[in-house]
């Protein structure tokens, strides 16, 4: 009775988007550097956020448009994201949500 | 004639579709013949029969220039109307396309579209075709005498078979086209597309640096292939204007082997039409190691010279 | 484009139903929706209790796409591996039902397709950008690269409200008084569900939630089945989730590896993964819900009765939006849409049945903070039932002295204890 | 100038799963929606009519649950969208598309251009425009990147893989347009509000389009005798080791003993 184990990708990769060009979410960098905690790396449910070398890369086509981050940026970090929703249309799209 | 006409305007492609019409007429006994449409006609177009052609059919005409559908339909529905094939595979190539559909328009018949797979059975025509980019097949039974069906490249093998073919000239009637062509640019050679090389190393974050890419390139060299990327690697890091995914390009390569790419869906559809996948990630559960055929836990930045090197003393050819 | 009475932002339950109220009272109303369809954003975990829909919507389950009706519900303990669990059940096979399980991207519409059908507009594939204000009053909305005027505009964009933010009309949100919901949706053959969940018919279904073995985050699980796949998910505090270092789908992991959960879902293929803020509820958080040319409705003003044994959104959601709605009429007939003339709607909403269980549970929020309740209790609860039923080598001991003594072994003091059951006895019992 | 534009409501085959026990395509709540490509087709329809003058005019062969779709493409700017009743069963093939949609183009009258594209998001054949442009004896652009008039002609450069060709057709003619041929317009809230009032016409093809369903029905040339869903098995095997040079050596002898490379280099 083991349920296989699903990796995030492969939970993000049963969802539907429709990805935009353009990303939803900007980051001030200089917030992110001098953030020691950081949630947005650890809370964001899609891994949308990644340390890379000196700053965060956003994976904005992941988004679950869930809010975690900019409770958790607002409240634990910088403030340093800017998440807006996606323009009409875009983003992900739940078939049962 | 009855038996199997085979067209495009593609040599390697007409070869290609030879070989299978080849085989299924031989089990049938019955017969293969090519069609070449050209404003003049080359002295070697009857070595299709060595790749198992027993007739070539030909038109020449000065209006056969430029893929123009309108006279390259003329010219195939004349040879058609004149052959009585039971069943015409054409190169699924854009003009192929075009001019399968309106010749089979203008004679009544069906056309099996991206056919994978082929039987004659009992005086009709059964074909599988892909559907929805590949998820699916049907299989068809074609109704009409022709039947028609289009090929893509690399579907079917080439096989040489030594024959001789007899160079048969059609005279088809063509118009003078409505459809002119004004200006005529051959596509450079050079610079070939992610979609058109044979081999891909797919660089994704899991590469350090830009300083870095030289590794990938020196392993895409061994095979002629090309050095593409993920999203991120594209838009946030800027190394390459075009990246590889559901939003990107997608490539159908012999063999793609990918570094540091973790392996999200969006990122796999760009790649899983390839015949051969291999995957190179320093995290094990990575996604991608369950879409490929082979996997390698290993840091990319140390393993792909070293693996390079191996290749490169052993074999570095694609079979 | 002339002026309309009302712009309503988003199209889930408030949304929806302020439109649809208003549009059959013959006020002009659209409604902006960002998703591609209404129901394609939203996720919730799937529970509405029918009484407040049935108001508004009589006899809605006879048309509306639910999934089943609720005839069990649960509340379980999740040990290291046993489980303490406490069921009610009773048939759910006609009316009146308490609660059905729904799936949004299904639901969702039809709530949309009634407002339309009482003459409302409903504008989905259009995010509105921002609210239009002038001298501190909301006049329209911005939206599609146009904008919209509207004497009154009805903020009901969910959780996160952004157009609140962004016009300054609420306060940074504290990651302790918000949740993240993640959830799976699971498939099931429909008569496997029926079948393992203890259900008489595919029309009736069940609802688990679940306290303990969520990786050290603070929250709860839940289980409800739908027709032919379940609803699972976790709903933790967002400050215990970047303090336990654990990522989200990690501790939805950890939660599905528990045997009771891994009994249920046995089988089943994933078909869905989502996200959600969940607030926390409670009076205290609930911002101003009335300004000059706007009301808030629904989870934008972080609207929740959370009593830890039920999670209810979606009727308190409906409930505030009837209530605006009634206000918002009231305005058009003095034709004052200012603050002061909308300000029936609080009125109107603390006459609301739902406002009135959110009252009687108003002592249950601080249970949410309590961190014993969700690492410590669980586990403790399920020693002191092994102590109870199982056979040992060991003397037996009686209930008071297993008690303490795993009380001693989990590290609570009398004193905690006391003062935790007086917690839980006001919070939901007393 | 009078345009004619051909869009469908087409199944999101990206939404098409395999069971990969049964290789049965698993169909049940798979989405229908308005081609992505349709959005390139109405953006050059548009830009034609706001560029020369004149009206377009949206047709397509559909099942009548789909009216609501063509909110969109109304926002577009279209006069109206027309959509012929699928008086089949299931899909309709693209032969006998062609001939509704033939016969829908004769009955709007006097068209100067037929814009379409290139393929359908769902039936993937290629095979509707070129169909389209012989039943209707015109000249048709193919694989179109441009579209323009010039001199009473619709000109325009044709992609094929080879060479891109400027090529010039007289009036009616038929453009097919791949989607890089430009950036599809969003249509604003108050242009989608406003398509919103705008009729979607229903034309029967019997009543409407004179045709007979009997010998529509004859027309379809493929019988669909079976379908099943392609699961393509990755080996999924994985090497690890700390010793770099044994890995690169064992990979390499697996790609040499799986034929996916050659020996003797």
């Amino acid at each position: 009775m083991t349920q296989k184990l699903l990796s995030l990708d492969d939970r993000l990769g049963l969802d539907k988007y429709e990805i935009d060009e353009q990303s939803h979410i900007k980051i001030d960098d200089t917030c992110c550097v001098n953030c020691e905690l950081k949630p947005c790396l650890t809370v964001c449910p899609a891994e949308v956020y990644v340390w890379a070398e000196d700053k965060v890369a956003i994976r904005y086509e992941n988004c679950l448009e869930c809010g975690t981050c900019t409770v958790a940026c607002e409240g634990g970090g910088e403030g340093g994201i800017d998440w807006r929703p996606p323009q009409g249309g875009f983003g992900i799209v739940f078939r049962y949500g | 004639m009855a038996g199997i006409l085979v067209y495009s305007e593609k040599q390697q492609l007409v070869r290609e579709l030879l070989g299978k019409a080849r085989q299924i007429a031989d089990e049938k006994g019955t017969a293969v013949a090519a069609v070449y449409l050209g404003e003049s006609i080359p002295a070697d177009v009857a070595e299709f029969g060595d790749w198992g052609a027993d007739t070539v059919y030909t038109v020449a005409s000065p209006l056969l220039v430029g893929l123009n559908p309108e006279t390259y339909t003329d010219a195939l529905a004349g040879v058609i109307e004149q052959v009585e094939p039971d069943l015409v595979l054409v190169g699924a190539t854009k003009s192929g396309l075009e001019i399968s559909a309106r010749v089979a328009a203008r004679l009544g018949a069906g056309v099996a579209s991206f056919c994978v797979d082929f039987s004659l059975d009992h005086g009709f025509v059964t074909a599988d075709c892909m559907i929805y980019s590949g998820v699916g097949k049907n299989t068809y039974k074609i109704k009409t005498q022709p039947a028609l069906a289009t090929v893509n490249a690399a579907v079917f093998t080439a096989v040489e078979t030594g024959g001789v073919a007899k160079v048969t000239a059609v005279d088809a009637a063509i118009k003078e086209p409505a459809l002119k062509i004004i200006e005529y640019k051959e596509k450079a050679a050079a610079g070939v597309k992610w979609e058109d090389a044979p081999m891909i190393v797919d660089v994704g974050q899991g590469m350090n640096s830009q300083d870095d890419l030289p590794i990938a390139e020196s392993l895409a060299a061994l095979f002629d292939g090309q050095v593409a990327c993920s999203r991120p690697v594209s838009s946030e890091r800027d190394w390459f204007p075009e990246w590889l995914g559901l939003s990107g390009k997608r490539v159908h390569a012999d063999l793609t082997v990918t570094l540091g790419i973790s392996g999200s869906v969006q990122h796999v559809v760009g790649i899983r039409d390839s015949k051969t996948i291999i995957a190179v990630n320093t995290d094990e559960n990575a996604g991608i190691f369950s879409q490929a055929d082979y996997g390698v836990v290993a840091d990319l930045h140390e393993f792909v010279p070293i693996f390079t090197d191996v290749l490169k003393a052993k074999s570095a050819k694609l079979a | 484009m002339d002026e309309f009475d009302v712009v309503i932002v988003g199209a889930g339950p408030a949304g929806a139903t302020a439109a649809y109220l208003l549009a059959k009272a013959g006020l002009s109303v659209v409604v902006i929706e960002r998703g591609q369809e209404p129901g394609s954003k939203n996720v919730s975990g799937g529970l509405i209790y029918a009484q407040i829909y049935d108001e508004i919507y009589p006899n809605f389950w006879e048309e509306a796409p639910v999934e089943r009706a609720i005839a069990g519900h649960s509340i379980v303990f999740l040990g290291d591996t046993a489980v303490t669990a406490m069921g009610y059940r009773d048939e759910a096979t006609a009316p009146p039902y308490n609660a059905f399980s729904v799936l949004r991207a299904r639901f969702d519409p039809w709530l949309a397709a009634q407002a339309e059908e009482a003459g409302a507009m409903v504008m989905p594939g259009f995010t509105v950008d921002e609210l239009v204000m002038e001298d501190g009053r909301v006049t329209g909305v911005k939206a599609g690269g146009d904008e919209l005027p509207a004497k009154v505009v009805v903020i009901a964009e969910g959780t996160r409200s952004q157009l609140l933010k962004q016009a300054g009309l609420r306060e940074d949100y504290d990651p302790k008084d918000v949740s993240i919901g993640i959830k799976e949706v699971i498939q099931l053959p429909e008569q496997t569900i029926t079948d393992r969940f203890q259900c008489l018919t595919a029309d009736e279904g069940a609802a688990y939630t679940l306290v303990g073995h969520t990786a050290g985050a603070e929250g709860g699980g839940f289980i409800y089945t739908n027709r032919d796949t379940l609803s699972l998910g976790v709903v933790v505090k967002i400050d215990s989730v970047y303090k336990s270092k654990r990522h989200p789908h990690e501790i939805l992991d950890e939660f599905k590896s528990h045997p009771f959960v891994a009994r249920l879902i046995n089988g089943g293929e994933v078909v869905e993964y989502s996200a959600q803020t969940v607030h926390r509820g409670g009076f205290h958080l609930i911002p101003k819900m009335v300004g000059d040319g706007y009301v808030v409705a629904g989870s934008a003003a972080r609207l929740l009765l959370n009593n830890v044994m039920t999670l209810r959104g979606m009727d308190v959601a409906v409930a505030s939006a009837a209530a605006a709605a009634q206000a918002i009429i009231e305005a058009k007939e003095k034709d004052d849409f200012s603050a002061a003339g909308l300000a029936s709607y609080e009125r109107h909403f603390q006459a609301t049945s739902v406002y009135k269980d959110m009252q009687t549970f108003k002592n249950a929020y601080p249970l949410l903070e309590n961190k014993r309740l969700f690492h410590v209790y669980p586990d403790m609860v399920c020693d002191i039932m092994d102590d109870m039923f199982s056979v040992r080598a060991q003397p037996a001991k009686k209930g008071y002295r297993a008690l303490r003594d795993r009380m001693k072994e989990h590290d609570v003091s009398l004193w905690e204890l006391a003062k935790d059951m007086v917690q839980i006895g006001k919070g939901i019992a007393i | 100038m009078k345009i004619a534009v051909c869009i469908k409501y087409s199944l999101d085959a990206s939404e098409v799963k395999v069971d990969p026990a049964s290789k049965e395509l698993k169909m049940a709540g798979v989405p229908y929606k308005v081609g992505v490509i349709d959005k390139h087709v109405l953006e050059t329809a548009v830009t034609l009519k706001e560029t020369y003058g004149g009206t377009v005019h949206a047709l397509t062969v559909g099942p009548t649950k789909a009216k609501e779709s063509f909110r969109e493409a109304l926002a577009f700017g279209l006069e109206d969208v027309t959509l012929i009743e699928n008086p089949l069963e299931g899909e309709v093939a693209p032969d006998v598309t062609a001939v509704i949609l033939a016969k829908a183009i004769e009955k709007l009258g006097d068209v100067d251009v037929v814009v379409c594209g290139e393929v359908s998001d769902d039936g993937f054949t290629y095979q509707v425009p070129p169909r389209l442009a012989e039943a209707l004896h015109m000249p048709q652009i193919s694989f179109a990147r441009t579209a323009a008039i010039e001199d009473g002609q619709l000109v325009a450069d044709r992609d094929l893989e080879d060479s891109v060709q400027t090529v010039a057709a007289p009036l009616p003619a038929l453009i097919s347009v791949m989607e890089e041929c430009n950036t599809p317009r969003r249509p604003t809230l108050l242009e989608a509000m406003k398509a919103k009032k705008k009729p979607v016409n229903i034309w029967n093809v019997e009543t409407d389009l004179g045709l007979s369903i009997a010998e529509l029905q004859q027309k379809a040339a493929l019988e669909k005798v079976h379908a099943e869903g392609v699961v393509v098995h990755r080996k999924q095997y994985v090497l690890k080791g700390d010793d770099l040079n044994a890995l690169s050596n064992e990979l390499v002898d697996l790609l040499l003993a799986d034929h996916i490379i050659e020996g003797g280099a």
